[in-house]
């Protein structure tokens, strides 16, 4: 058990350490700190494709593929510089942490050939097509039909329905599709991953718009939209196993950039406390320190998680994280509103748009619901984690 | 002693929620939160019939000055009603400068203000703080967080230690609305520079009575509110179907509902003792009032936030009402003190002064 | 809506209030203040039927059966006065409280006459015998059985079987017993109410200790126990609406006795705090006005509920009083021994026995289990108050 | 930067959980609980036998003076699992007054005492606080509340700005051992009357390593307590059949042992974070302490106190082990600092000092 980095792990923190700011002070200064996700999309493809030009867009790839190799104290560190440099967040974070693990896990020679280069260049935006109207905690209730039409040789799927909370989807090249291959079949059984081109005819997307005045989750409607036959990750009919090992990348190395947005979010608190005297409120204070501890812990947590060798395994930390972070952000948001009192509650400008705390108190109401709820995640940690017997299912 | 409505108060009750129900719709608010300048936020034909059809702008003001003669227990029924519906109407500050006026105003005062209060001419606005300077007669300063404030015609202040009403048409008053969190009572800044503003026969008994009244009717919204949030999230967990099953015949999600209902079955009592106890001059009231508001706001937000939870992923979307239920309960929670500083007077109420004992 | 009081019940609460003080000053100043309820128990025998002689031992009782048809107001004003006298807490609870009121409903002329009196006049202690090793939380689940035994006209109920949770057993006089009634009946059907005489050779009592080190809990063994015939409250195969209404009463007036012992424990918490400095403490500050005000609104709903005309009638409020003030307490026992630090970990002496507040935080851990746990209070509010569909049955 | 236990390291934990087990049963802990006079919650069998066959009295002190020179993350997995037993030995004030001495004290001092406190023949306590007064080189005045204090032959105690030690049998002292809630590790108050004590040389040190052993160790038992409430619960959950069902099937009780799981997982990382934190002097070591003491005695109290909940009536009872748990939780809250004082030290050195940046 070591939690030191060693020389060369310290020489890598100061190689992109300086390339980060360098681009942050540079030629990206105006996207640093952007806070959202829908603002400046063109300059953040660009900040992709830059990444991607020197090297630094999936570092935890294999170098064959645009990556690194890098060692997890590596990823550690080039999460924390990245966002101490102030660098946007990834827009194509679905492509780089959930659709390129599961390509290179579960895809054939010539899938990886045709997907990952334009996710390594920055080129590809992918999105997640997995709820549905009807299928939100109860995932496996896809209803989206897919069916394989066309002359032998030249067969294509053939997909109809709709997806719901699909984020990013307004902008994306890419999406992975759950959808139910077999007529008739339930549950997890007789579903197929695919991926689909968002730029055809078939594929029409609508924001939906949010409490916080912005709009980053989409419906997409499937209306005989289409794909090749051989743009299926995993066999036919078992596309419930790769939408549940892609999940499990979720509790990945991705974490750590995320923490580190919420690092700027806390410490954007405690600026705040300082500046109007609430750092002073024994009260206040308290719940700082419970911020704090609770972000070092998942810190820590994921470092324990990370530390294990099989990244797909569910121990305890991975089956915990979710609802840990879900949690941690709702309670701080909520201190950072008490915290800004009513001056937090007044927009700076004319139209409904919130600066980074409001912004945060608002959208992290869904961080406890999308991904699977809290609720969700109980049901999880107690039935793998723990062992207890399901629930009798059908109707009272 | 009988801790329950007398046969008026369940009629009056009954009247505003039917009232509320049928003209606060989701459509008309709506409509308020998307409108510009000073009726940002304003439901202005709503404010109309409430105060004339329905004549309760006055509902807890005197019969003699055009108010309904009633109190603060008929006041806190007519709030809860109005939060139940999140709806868009200037009633707040309104009852905060009729209480104030009608408790610390002069004769002439009452006589000027009280009728044009109480028809829901003049729409009032009150300030929690805010630094006034008095020179030669004339208030200068600003005074911020004005609930309703660009559509308020007439604003309380303390300031040298009185109670004052500026007029805000008045030369020297510059009123900038903001865009706020809550869409349904905007806030705005007053900017005064050497204003003329009318000083309150007894300051002391006014702002008393603006803040019993503001505390009443913060309190009584979060009430309304908060049952609302789990009315609608009932009835939505006995629509909704995941894995095979209505999702509210979920035991974590069925407990859930239920600690709602334990908070707000005593968010009720608190609103009402309150109201009851200012009505009767108890001297339980301030203890009364603190306990009420800081209560009755945390559970609205707890029940708020729930409501969103429960609504899973439709619960934080602009087109759903869940959102417009947890702005009120976020902007409930800060106006006119925070929990924490609602406790902090309990506090000190019952440790320093004895009031346990 | 009134809350203050008329002349005549500030008459009626002189009145109580100058007995009280003379008899807790003068012939039970040996007995005020005493915590516990399995302590100095012959002394506080004496007590209840001092209560009896003068009165004052079932106020809200009609007048012919020993009551005073006390109005709400002045049931208020007794347990006030009551508590603030010091006087001990009434070892007779159940019999004045569950007992009375239920043979009040139920019971024929014949059975008020036989049970009413002895619990008026304090000479008949009652527990309450429901809860059995397999039926806790799911109290239909009773094993008990009773059968008729006898010649025609000399019938006798013949019981077997084991309760658990008997508070007070050990010195009780008599005790009401759920038992299955109808052979091969299963959950809330084919039970009946029986009212049985402890002192006899088929009852057999022993205490559960407590993790406080006390034991007012008792295993109660049932072995051919017996009753008369007509001992049976309601009729046969009826006994759980009887248990039910009984658990009705228990959200009545005696809610206001307890609730002004929650006081007493309350104004504990703050002498420590005023005593160790810590009242000064701003985020003890915040638990004691928590604390506060979660009394005075247990103390309001209480009288919410009372107003209604309809004891009986279970109402939001109702419903809700149970998990209400079981976690209050429990939330004090833990401020208080946060505000008496490791002061109140100690004994003061020999024997593992607890003063007020640390004993209060020990056995406050069973409040929120005993007489329905917090999570069957939580299904009944849900299924009752709210109308929430039931669980489907069965095993997973 | 592998935050994940050795190949040694994973074998020490299963020794120690495996020795435990073993012999940290119900009944001979209970016996301990049941004594009285020195031995009062002292098992002094199984104090030998982990000193002596497992040799781990010592286990985070230099070989050089008997030790099994390892660290505080291999002194935490000794106190995790005797925490996951509850059992009665004086393991934290030994390793405390170890460490102190390792740290703090001169060379003299160190080949003094360390040897007899690995081999577990010195029994050590600690204080937290304390008025003593030093006159003519002497201490006088009240030590209170010292775990194991009547078990202990050593004595750590701050005064007049240095660190002391204390031999409990020395002329001058009187310690009375105290009927705790949590028999397992009875409290005493030591008076000192003009007693001769040895100052450490290193007073600063040794108290700042007898802090970072305590607040680990409590940390780790903690830890160690939680997880063992939860296991066993779900153990019950499973076997405990109401309304047809094994309750371990009920939604609302699995998402209660899914909530102590999130927690004990944070737990985790907490303890092991400190511990390594602490072996590789980072500085953080200091943040990692107070979070791990106040976040772990949290935990565990919650925990306990769900375990009792979720057994139903037996939870309550004198005979089941849950009141084990739960007063040993409570004990640990108090011992060497609240966790309200130690977050106010987590404030202090992120708010004040900066340590967030």
């Amino acid at each position: 058990m070591k939690l030191g980095f060693s020389a060369a792990d310290e020489a890598f923190r100061a190689e992109c350490a300086a390339w980060l700011h360098e681009q942050m002070a540079g030629p990206f200064a105006d996207i640093r700190g952007i806070p959202n996700l829908c603002d400046a999309i063109p300059r953040r493809k660009e900040w992709e494709q830059q990444l991607a030009a020197h090297r630094w867009s999936c570092i935890g790839w294999p170098e064959e593929w645009g990556g690194r190799d890098a060692t997890l104290a590596q990823q550690v560190i080039f999460a924390e510089e990245y966002a101490r440099a102030g660098a946007p967040n990834r827009i194509n974070h679905i492509g780089v942490e959930l659709a390129g693990p599961t390509i290179l896990a579960f895809g054939s020679a010539e899938q990886k050939a045709r997907y990952l280069p334009g996710i390594a260049a920055g080129t590809a935006i992918w999105c997640q097509g997995y709820s549905e109207p009807g299928a939100g905690s109860d995932l496996a209730n896809v209803k989206t039909r897919a069916r394989l039409e066309g002359e032998p040789g030249a067969e294509e799927w053939v997909v109809n329905g709709q997806k719901v909370w699909t984020s990013l989807a307004h902008y994306s090249d890419m999406i992975f599709v759950v959808a139910r291959s077999e007529e008739g079949s339930r549950g997890p059984k007789g579903l197929s991953f695919l991926l689909m081109d968002m730029d055809q005819p078939g594929i029409e997307v609508r924001p939906i718009g949010q409490m916080n005045g912005e709009a980053e989750f989409n419906e997409t409607f499937l209306t005989d939209a289409r794909c090749p036959a051989d743009a299926m990750l995993g066999a036919q009919g078992e596309g419930w196993q790769v939408a549940m090992a892609l999940l499990a990348f979720e509790r990945g190395v991705s974490t750590l950039g995320q923490q580190m947005q919420f690092r700027n979010e806390l410490d954007a608190v405690i600026a705040a406390a300082r500046a109007n005297g609430l750092a002073a409120d024994p009260v206040v204070r308290q719940r700082i320190a419970r911020a704090e501890t609770g972000l070092r812990l998942m810190r820590y947590g994921a470092l324990r998680m990370l530390s294990g060798t099989d990244l797909a395994a569910i121990d305890g930390a991975a089956l915990t994280y979710k609802i840990q972070w879900a949690t941690w952000r709702r309670n701080l948001g909520e201190l950072a509103m008490d915290v800004l009192g009513q001056a937090g509650e007044i927009a700076p400008g004319e139209e409904y748009r919130w600066p980074l705390l409001p912004n945060m108190y608002l959208f992290s109401r869904s961080d406890t619901i999308y991904g699977g709820t809290n609720q969700i995640q109980r049901n999880l940690i107690a039935e793998r984690g723990l062992g207890l017997p399901r629930e009798p299912r059908g109707t009272p | 002693m009988e801790f329950a409505f007398t046969e008026e108060q369940a009629m009056i009750g009954e009247t505003v929620r039917t009232f509320f129900a049928d003209n606060a719709t989701s459509d008309r608010t709506r409509a308020a939160m998307a409108a510009t300048g000073r009726d940002a936020g304003l439901d202005r034909a709503l404010w109309s019939a409430f105060a004339g059809e329905l004549g309760l702008a006055g509902v807890g003001l005197p019969e003699a000055h055009g108010g309904a003669g009633l109190g603060m227990v008929e006041f806190a029924q007519v709030a809860e009603a109005a939060g139940a519906r999140v709806a868009a109407l200037p009633l707040l500050g309104t009852a905060m400068l009729g209480r104030a006026i009608a408790a610390g105003g002069s004769a002439a005062q009452q006589e000027a203000w009280l009728p044009r209060l109480a028809a829901g001419e003049v729409i009032g606005t009150a300030a929690w703080g805010g630094e006034l300077t008095l020179a030669a007669g004339k208030l200068s300063g600003m005074v911020p967080y004005l609930p309703h404030g660009a559509a308020a015609n007439l604003l309380l202040v303390p300031a040298a230690g009185e109670a004052w009403l500026v007029d805000l048409a008045a030369p020297g008053v510059t009123v900038t609305g903001h865009v706020t969190m809550d869409q349904t009572r905007p806030l705005a800044t007053a900017r005064l520079d050497g204003v003329v503003a009318e000083r309150l026969a007894d300051g002391a008994a006014a702002l008393a009575a603006a803040h019993a009244a503001g505390w009443i009717g913060l309190a009584a919204e979060a009430l309304g509110g908060a049952q609302a949030a789990l009315d609608r999230t009932v009835a939505y967990s006995r629509e909704r179907v995941q894995f095979g099953r209505p999702i509210g015949s979920f035991q974590a999600y069925k407990h859930r509902l239920a600690d709602m209902m334990v908070e707000i079955e005593q968010a009720r009592s608190a609103v009402y003792w309150a109201a009851c106890a200012v009505d009767e001059g108890s001297p339980e009231a301030l203890l009364a009032l603190h306990a009420a508001k800081a209560f009755c706001a945390e559970t609205f937000h707890m029940c708020a936030g729930n409501m969103i939870q429960l609504h899973g992923g439709i619960g934080f979307t602009w087109e759903h009402d869940a959102h417009l239920f947890f702005k009120r309960a976020r902007s409930i929670l800060s106006l006119y003190g925070s929990p924490q500083w609602h406790r902090e007077r309990i506090a000190a109420l019952v440790i320093d002064q004895g009031a346990a004992a």
